[in-house]
């Protein structure tokens, strides 16, 4: 392959500016506030590169905004190539937005302050080597690169059960991403042996000639792991805990991040590379969908940690984006991606306000809490707002993706399409519940009675006006992955 | 002829002193009977034509070797009886020799069924000490320069590990 | 034109949003100006739009709202008769509630909160009425739900209202899912999801699936309007503030149903089924409130029931192909329901927040006007002869009639029955609060002006409504028949059975008033019988609903939490890493530190290898 | 010829299975040593039969590495018993078995 | 004994003379410190000499060979006693090792090495074994003050001692079988029309059980753990990287040269590496001991390692020596930094003693962090291409239930590499104060941190180098 690079690297840029970063932090660990800003000022950086590449990108070649290809381990044939196109844009614009949030929000963090931020900053990169590589190898060792950060951020500074969660985690993730290194390595023998080029490039290894036996047992083991992150229904078990024990920032990542990775994965690397097995996964793939929908619903209606209510929320979310996925057209696509930005939006938005309310009345029990408009009107304002967002309401941001996936959902099998309406319901069911229960009903006397500060201020407006905006006017983010998305469906079921 | 008996007879020799030498409770006693069964391996030696190997296997093994056991026992007074139920308590640790021995019997008995060699057995052969010599020292003389600098680091490993312990030295100061 | 008609729903989107972002840095004043000034600009501009209403309407595209493949959601507004007649009487009936509430909240700490969620629930019931593709119908559909839910749970620090709120958002979103399903269905079959295109492509379709679409309009028309099996909301919302309760909860969110379906008329007219269906949810409603409405001890859950029974009035209207005495059965119904609302507000502000009709009574003597706005209303409601409640119901009740089939004579029947009820829990009401002398011990607190002027407007309204729509047996033209294009709705009966059915209702009425008259002229406090406590708690409802819906529900909640997720899931793997653990504690045991054992370790593993290669040498 | 190789090859055997046999049964440090000591003249006897039968001399001097191996080895064994005696003031190896696990 | 045999053998010469020549210093001058630094430039010294100087014969006193793979190995170990030489500085004052025989014999042991892998006939191999497994017998033991080390010391003596009567009893066979010491005539023996393949075979299972204790496979694993808890750290480092990778590379051209006959040698293996993998992983779950776990995990790695000598060739070679390579990285700078946290009076081990020390001693704990996380062999660290290149192997040549196995084993062992990050990072402080590291120690540690984040990123050079080097 010819060293194809359009102009300055400014993907490569993107990429390790997180990381250097954390190495500056590291650097100067001794001074907190040092960190923060450097570390603010990063993210913010990134959050302009991106937005700058989302104005200046102009397609290139095979539909790629920009592209990046450079020799790295010539013994096994791996490159260096990273690509960008409307949905890694739109899922980068979403990473950089929230880090700057991430960032914010655990601004007064009191405990080894500098080894935090760095985590944080290498956790981006993580992320947005997942978002551009377009390497076998390279984008695994991105999915693998956001372990160990987020492992740490869970384990050392989350809550009570902090340790069990942490390693929860990091097992399951790596059960499910050990086989895809299998699976990505026997590929790439078998393209190998067929062509007698052995290459990583996804491109090269889209067309090797696969059985269908192997097929599904590659896309099977490409799933593990994807599913895992997800997580679709029978393998999510390690969310709740995770999101409950991570702290703030942590837990907008994972929420707002991470999980996108693995839908990020299926949609670039697992389908296109497939494709008969995925179309004789797709049913699979929306029943368990469909069950997880209705299921972390049913069961977030009943938990005590409010914590814990949104992150079965978001399993239930992601439940839709996967049914829409398994719709497979452009319509319930378009969807899929836009309830993924919006749900990390509303979701990371309501994680950061549980970290408010704790900080505020010290707790996360339902029970324990009550009444908080009486004290902190603007907080609760705000709150409502995003539980609103969140179970959909048209107008706000979730309702936008969701209304498209029915719609594409319904035009291609009614019968799912019919079925996923009735979980709408259910988010309604227990997010008023944890509306009612945080700022309705007698006060729980907070011990800290100050409303926002400017630093939550400074927070919350922009995600705010972001839920409102995308729920009212998504056509932008569309346009931009209308393109991609054709290309991806196309040639396919 | 003569010296096909020999060899059975001093291979019978060997075998039974070996026996009772493992099996002596009295570690002086185990090594007297070890040197017997040496002394019968080392006609052995000369039997099969390795006369010099023979005087080597007197000296050092029977002279030097087994002396030093019997010093060190002398040394440290050990006992005898003092390890009790020195077979074991549990047959499990007889177990997995008797199997061994059972496989290696079938090994031997498997040569003997394919019989590879046939007739030409161990021939009558000499090697004379100054082949012997000559073969040493122009083959082997890297391998001798190896194992004199072995010699020569046991011996510093003996010294230091059997030199008594330094008292009167606080941890942490250089001597 | 299009800017002003663009205007109508935007004045009070800004006046919400102003309020709700700024309003608690505002004096009080400007508060309630903000809000009452929006609404009554929307209702000029309203009034600006009329002259444009007439034949097809006028319609304008603000902005494209989602699009992707062939599904487009624009932003389109549609200002056609029906719609014009609607929004004219919720912007005009909004004006003055809002301006009652002004009085009404005056002393509420909050106040910024409730107008801006007052104006925001305006903006969105008028999406609804001008919306011009279903989908922008929905935003509004759930609009007023989310304010009405806001609204209702207005006073938070009692738990029960904020869970008054929840139920009624739950339940009517019941109800949306029918919506949503039905909207979805309809973009699949028709590729568009414009209500003119609908309306005009409905005939394609083949009878089953346009009765099952229609069904599920129906259901979502049903959560919105509080009809049976979805009725058990209304009586609990009545937990919000009392302008709430005239505004959302009598004018307007609860009409929305019937709005929806003359909406798609076009397209319900096509199934006959459907139409039956309708018109017995209607009549059921209807007869179901009214025996509920008997038995209630509080004013507004009397009021809440009767609004209940008259909305099913309406859908019975429907049901019966008849559009316009839908419509003229709403507006009537509009103006009389809410003046009775603010009279019980009134009221209660006079009884010293006492709402318990049997504490109240001799309220006449308190304020001699309240009295007499208030029986105005109750004589439209019980529909007295010539009142704007009694032309609309009647023309109901003909239009039942002069179908003439078994089936809907019965429905007539139930109608007159409820007719019959309908006057004496109105009469019964009356006589509670105004007869007789205060029974409780309250010091009246005294009215702010504002709540007082607001009322003789909506009086006058309710008793002249007949006008809009006066048969031609008085001399009137049906003009709102005419107004809505529908002449097929003029009933052609001959005289003498106009008069019959005139006299039925006529001695309908009076029977209610008497039986009232004789029954609750004093009152006789009595424990009450069974019957009266099954219609007291709306025929146990509730009861039945969480039994046989909520505690299953919540069991399978339950063994989906504790059974799936932490018994078998998490179960499973914590057995799985347990076993390893195990596995690694019993590898513990070889390792004991004695060497002998650590011996036989090596012989073990030669006999391993030796036997391995044994077995190969064998071969 | 003397004997057939596998005589040679059988007795050796016997002996170092009793070197094996003593190096397990024993508990006594110092007779695992001696055990150790049979099994490696056993190795002997087997080398010095092997070079008669292909009547070489590389088995021979085999042999002698092995036996100056072994002195050496019997010299760091052997001292390693003074100071473990020393320590633990026993030569019963059961009685090292403070690591395990 | 011609001059140009010496020339040919300079490193192992200079090695061997140098530690002659530390010892006799050593008798002279008690410095400690100075004779340790003498001894690490002699090291050094001999791997330059190693790497720059070439040869002028092919093999020495067929014996010994000097082909680029033997010199490249002789580079390593020469390093790592280098190595263990520099981490050792602070931690023989602490411990009052005598300098000059402490330095002397770990250049010994590192000549014997050298030796060993670059064999070319029993005699040398068993030479060369025997060489370093004599000196390290003082090396376990050199920690007088305390009974574990004796008791290590006993342990790997007598198992030391069977082994080696188990591996002169296999050359023994091996050289009736078939009358030569040297590899290329020796290996005929097991030629499947060999009519003393028999013989043959017999020796090779004695062999493999040498071997198996050498490299510790299960079920000759057993005193690993207990000679890794009780030797001096630095010398366990040894133990647990040199030690093992001489005798695995000696091995590697050996079982090439097999080819075909060496088919039920590699059943064997085959069996050996998936018990290794599985009983190392297990073992190794429930240790609260870092010296005992990461002899454990050593375990499972030599199983690993196992996969790619059994598969051989140039993919085999190649992921042996580089996962080698980084195993021995990894490996090394764990014990390095339990050395350097190593009291006067007793080393700590114990989990429960380094609880949430993390944050007392940032720097050598992330650097046993980054050490762990590579042997689990998560990305980007070097640990990680060195599984990859495994598996890869192991797939490419078809053994995929031993890939499958591999990876199964990696995930479980996952949980005993996080637990001690988690102890130290995660946990509230324990009572204890540890050491703080001196200069040499950071500068070690630093050196493998630095290796492994730089191979687990750009790993390409040393593949290419390793696949230079292959025989």
């Amino acid at each position: 392959m010819a060293e194809t690079t359009t102009g300055l690297p400014f993907l490569s840029l993107l990429l390790w500016l997180p990381l250097l970063g954390a190495l500056l932090c590291l650097l100067c660990y001794r001074s907190a506030t040092v960190c923060r800003w450097l570390t603010l000022g990063t993210t913010i950086l990134v959050l302009l590169v991106s937005l700058w590449l989302a104005f200046a990108g102009s397609t290139g070649e095979a539909g790629w905004l920009l592209f990046e290809d450079r020799s790295w381990i010539e013994p096994f044939g791996i490159r260096y190539t990273l690509g960008l196109d409307g949905i890694s844009l739109l899922l980068i614009l979403l990473t950089a937005f929230l880090q700057v949030i991430a960032v914010l929000i655990s601004w007064d963090m009191r405990k080894h302050p500098a080894f935090f931020f760095a985590l944080v900053l290498l956790l981006e990169t993580g992320i947005i080597g997942v978002f551009l590589a377009l390497d076998l190898v390279l984008f695994y060792l991105f999915w693998e690169l956001m372990l160990i950060p987020m492992f740490f951020l869970i384990g050392v500074w989350g809550h009570e059960r902090r340790v069990y969660a942490a390693v929860k985690f990091f097992l399951f993730t790596l059960a499910g991403s050990l086989l895809l290194l299998l699976a990505i390595i026997s590929l790439y023998l078998l393209h190998g042996e067929q062509t007698g080029v052995y290459t990583f490039a996804l491109a090269a290894l889209k067309q090797t000639e696969l059985s269908f036996g192997q097929e599904l047992l590659y896309y099977l083991c490409f799933m593990a792991a994807f599913v895992v992150k997800v997580p679709l229904f029978p393998f999510h078990s390690w969310l709740p805990d995770a999101h409950t024990e991570a702290p703030a920032a942590g837990s907008v990542d994972l929420a707002g991040l991470l999980l996108k990775t693995g839908v990020y994965g299926m949609i670039r690397f697992a389908f296109p590379l497939f494709p008969q097995a995925t179309e004789k996964s797709l049913p699979v793939l929306a029943g368990l969908a469909l069950i997880g929908l209705f299921y972390a619903a049913w069961i977030a209606y009943l938990q005590f940690d409010i914590k814990r209510i949104v992150a079965y929320s978001s399993i239930s979310h992601l439940g839709f984006v996967i049914l829409g996925l398994a719709a497979w057209n452009q319509t319930a696509w378009e969807g899929s991606l836009l309830l993924m930005i919006n749900h990390g939006v509303t979701t990371g938005a309501l994680f950061v306000m549980i970290a408010m309310i704790r900080q505020r009345t010290g707790t996360r029990e339902i029970d324990k809490l009550g009444g908080l408009w009486k004290t902190q009107p603007n907080l609760s304002a705000f709150f409502l707002l995003f539980c609103f967002a969140s179970l959909g309401l048209p107008g706000l941001a979730n309702f936008a993706g969701e209304i498209l996936i029915l719609v594409g959902v319904f035009a291609s099998h009614p019968v799912w399409g019919a079925i996923a309406v009735g979980g709408v319901l259910f988010a309604a069911a227990y997010m008023l519940r944890l509306v009612q229960e945080v700022i309705w009903g007698s006060s729980c006397e907070p011990f800290d009675k100050s409303d926002l500060c400017q630093r939550e201020w400074l927070i919350l407006i922009p995600l705010a006006l972001l839920v409102v905006l995308l729920g009212c006017y998504p056509q932008p983010a569309l346009e931009v992955m209308r393109g991609p998305i054709q290309l991806l469906l196309g040639g396919m079921p | 002829m003569m010296a096909t008996l020999m060899f059975y007879l001093l291979g019978a020799i060997a075998v039974i002193a070996t026996l009772l030498a493992i099996t002596r409770n009295n570690p002086v006693h185990a090594v007297i009977y070890l040197v017997n069964s040496f002394f019968a391996l080392a006609l052995l030696f000369f039997l099969l034509g390795a006369p010099l190997v023979a005087a080597w296997e007197v000296i050092i093994y029977a002279g030097a070797i087994m002396v030093l056991f019997l010093f060190i026992i002398m040394m440290l007074e050990i006992a005898p009886g003092q390890e009790a139920g020195r077979f074991g308590p549990n047959w499990l640790q007889w177990l997995p020799i008797l199997l061994l021995a059972v496989a290696l019997g079938a090994c031997t008995l498997l040569l003997t069924g394919l019989d590879p060699l046939g007739a030409d057995g161990v021939p009558r052969w000499y090697a004379s000490p100054r082949d012997f010599g000559y073969v040493l020292f122009k083959e082997y003389a890297l391998a001798i320069e190896v194992v004199s600098f072995q010699l020569l680091f046991a011996a510093v490993g003996a010294f230091y590990v059997g030199r008594p312990e330094r008292k009167n030295k606080p941890p942490g100061e250089k001597p | 034109m299009e800017l002003l008609l663009a205007l109508i729903p935007l004045l009070p989107l800004v006046g919400g949003v102003a309020n709700a972002c700024f309003g608690s840095r505002l004096p009080r004043p400007a508060q309630a100006m903000i809000a009452s000034g929006a609404v009554i600009g929307s209702f000029l501009a309203t009034l600006g739009c009329w002259p444009g209403a007439a034949g097809d309407g006028i319609r304008t595209t603000l902005f494209t709202w989602l699009q992707s493949g062939s599904f487009t959601a624009e932003v389109g507004l549609l200002f056609d008769p029906l719609a014009a007649l609607m929004a004219l009487m919720v912007t005009g009936v909004a004006s003055l509630i809002h301006l009652y509430a002004a009085g009404y909240m005056e002393d509420d700490s909050d106040q910024a909160r409730f107008f801006a969620l007052l104006n925001l629930f305006v903006f969105a019931m008028l999406t609804i009425i001008l919306a011009d593709n279903l989908l922008l119908m929905f935003l509004g559909w759930e609009g007023v739900g989310f304010c009405s839910y806001g609204l209702i749970g207005f006073w938070y620090h009692k738990g029960e209202n904020a869970s008054a709120g929840r139920k009624a958002f739950i339940v009517t979103r019941i109800g949306d899912l029918f919506f949503t399903v039905g909207l979805l269905w309809l973009f699949a079959l028709f590729g568009t999801i414009g209500i003119e295109a609908i309306n005009a492509r409905a005939a394609e379709l083949d009878p089953t699936t346009l009765t099952l679409i229609a069904l599920l309009l129906l259901g979502g028309a049903c959560g919105k309007s509080a009809q049976l099996p979805l009725m058990s909301w209304l009586p609990d919302a009545m937990a919000g503030p009392t302008p709430v309760s005239a505004l959302i909860h009598a004018a307007t969110m609860v009409t929305a149903g019937v709005y929806l379906l003359c909406r798609l008329f076009p397209l319900v007219s096509l199934s006959p089924v459907a139409l039956g269906t309708i018109a017995c949810v209607g009549a059921f409603t209807a007869f179901y409130a009214a025996t509920c409405a008997l038995a209630q001890r509080e004013i507004k859950r009397v009021l809440a029931y009767s609004t209940m029974s008259q909305v099913g009035y309406m859908f019975l209207a429907v049901g019966l192909g008849s559009v316009s005495a839908a419509m003229f059965h709403l507006l009537t119904h509009a103006f009389f329901k809410a003046l009775l609302f603010m009279g019980a507000g009134c009221l209660i502000n006079l009884a010293g927040h006492e709402n318990d009709i049997f504490q109240m009574g001799g309220m006449a003597k308190r304020s001699k006007t309240v009295f007499w706005l208030f029986l105005a209303g109750l004589f439209c409601l019980a529909g007295a002869p010539l009142t704007g409640g009694f032309f609309s119901k009647d023309l109901i009740l003909a239009t039942a009639f002069a179908k003439g089939e078994l089936f809907f004579m019965g429905l007539y029947a139930l109608g007159v029955l409820t007719a019959a009820l309908t006057s004496l829990y109105s009469f019964r009401l009356a006589y509670l609060v105004f007869a007789g002398d205060f029974r409780g011990e309250e010091l009246p607190h005294e009215l702010p002006k504002l709540m007082l002027w607001t009322l003789p407007l909506l009086a006058l309204f309710g008793l002249a409504g007949g006008l809009l729509n006066l048969p031609h047996l008085f001399g009137g033209h049906s003009w709102l028949t005419g107004w809505l294009g529908r002449d097929g709705d003029l009933l052609q009966l001959p005289l003498e059975m106009e008069y019959l059915l005139l006299s039925v209702a006529l001695t309908v009425f009076l029977l209610g008033w008497l039986i009232a008259h004789f029954r609750y002229r004093k009152l006789r406090v009595s424990e009450p019988g069974c019957l009266c406590g099954f219609f007291l708690s709306g025929w146990r409802c509730d009861a039945f609903f969480d039994r046989l819906l909520i505690r299953p529900f919540r069991v399978l909640c339950r063994f989906c939490w504790q059974g799936v997720d932490t018994g078998l899931i998490d179960g499973l793997l914590e057995g799985f890493a347990r076993t390893c653990l195990n596995w690694g504690q019993a590898l513990r045991f070889f390792a004991d530190g004695k060497i002998s054992r650590y011996l036989q370790g090596f012989v073990w593993g030669l006999l391993l290898i030796v036997g391995w290669f044994l077995l190969q040498a064998v071969r | 010829m003397i004997v057939p190789l596998e005589h040679v090859l059988i007795l050796s055997t016997i002996l170092f299975l009793l070197g094996l046999v003593c190096v397990l049964v024993r508990r006594n440090l110092i007779m695992i040593l001696i055990g150790v000591e049979i099994m490696l003249n056993a190795v002997g006897l087997l080398l010095v039969g092997a070079s008669a039968f292909w009547q070489q001399i590389d088995g021979q001097v085999m042999v002698i590495f092995l036996m100056a191996m072994t002195s050496a080895e019997v010299s760091i064994s052997l001292a390693m018993v003074v100071y473990l005696n020393r320590r633990k003031g026993t030569v019963d190896v059961r009685a090292f078995d403070e690591m395990r696990g | 004994m011609s001059l140009l045999e010496l020339q040919s053998l300079l490193p192992q010469l200079i090695l061997a003379l140098g530690a002659t020549a530390v010892l006799m210093g050593g008798a002279w001058l008690e410095n400690r410190r100075v004779w340790l630094v003498i001894g690490m430039l002699l090291a050094l010294v001999a791997a330059c000499a190693a790497a720059l100087f070439e040869p002028p014969l092919v093999e020495v006193a067929g014996m010994y060979g000097t082909s680029l793979y033997a010199r490249f190995c002789t580079v390593f170990w020469s390093l790592c006693v280098a190595a263990t030489l520099l981490i050792s500085c602070r931690y023989a004052d602490l411990h009052r090792f005598g300098g000059g025989e402490y330095a002397s014999l770990l250049l010994f042991a590192g000549a014997g090495m050298s030796l060993l892998s670059a064999a070319t006939s029993f005699v040398g191999l068993f030479i060369g074994l025997e060489a370093f497994t004599l000196v390290l017998y003082i090396l376990i033991a050199f920690n007088r003050t305390d009974n574990r080390g004796a008791e290590a010391g006993l342990k790997y003596l007598v198992f030391g001692a069977v082994a080696t009567g188990f591996l002169a009893f296999g050359i023994a066979l091996i050289y009736t079988a078939t009358g030569s010491f040297h590899f290329t005539e020796a290996l005929a023996g097991l030629q499947v029309e060999n009519s003393l393949r028999p013989l043959g075979l017999a020796g090779w299972a004695m062999l493999l059980v040498a071997i198996g204790f050498k490299i510790s496979l299960v079920p000759f694993h057993l005193w690993t753990p207990d000679v890794y808890q009780g030797a001096p750290a630095p010398i366990s480092g040894l133990l647990a990287t040199a030690a093992k990778g001489a005798v695995l590379a000696a091995f590697l051209p050996l079982l090439g040269g097999l080819g075909e006959a060496g088919g039920v040698v590699k059943e064997v293996l085959w069996l050996l590496a998936i018990l290794t993998m599985l009983v190392g992983t297990f073992a190794a779950l429930p240790q609260t001991n870092l010296k005992r776990m990461l002899a454990y995990s050593s375990v499972a790695h030599m199983g690993y390692l196992l996969v790619a000598l059994l598969i051989g060739g140039a993919v085999g070679g190649q992921a042996l020596l580089f996962y080698l390579l980084v195993y021995s990285l990894a490996t090394f700078g764990a014990f390095g930094v339990v050395t350097s946290w190593a009291l006067a009076e007793e080393e700590i081990q114990d989990y429960a003693a380094i609880r949430g020390l993390g944050y007392l001693h940032p720097r050598r704990a992330s650097a046993l962090a980054v050490f762990l996380l590579s042997l689990a062999g998560i990305p980007p660290l070097a640990g990680f291409f060195g599984k990859f290149g495994i598996f890869h192997a192991a797939l490419r040549s078809g053994y995929t239930e031993l890939a499958v196995i591999g990876v199964l084993t990696s995930l479980i062992s996952l949980y005993y590499y996080l637990r001690p990050v988690i102890v130290l990072f995660m946990q509230d402080r324990s009572a204890y104060q540890l050491r703080s590291g001196c200069r040499e120690e950071y500068l070690l540690l630093g050196g493998c941190v630095a290796a492994i984040l730089f191979f687990g990123v750009y790993p390409g050079p040393l593949l290419e180098l390793v696949a230079l080097v292959l025989p």
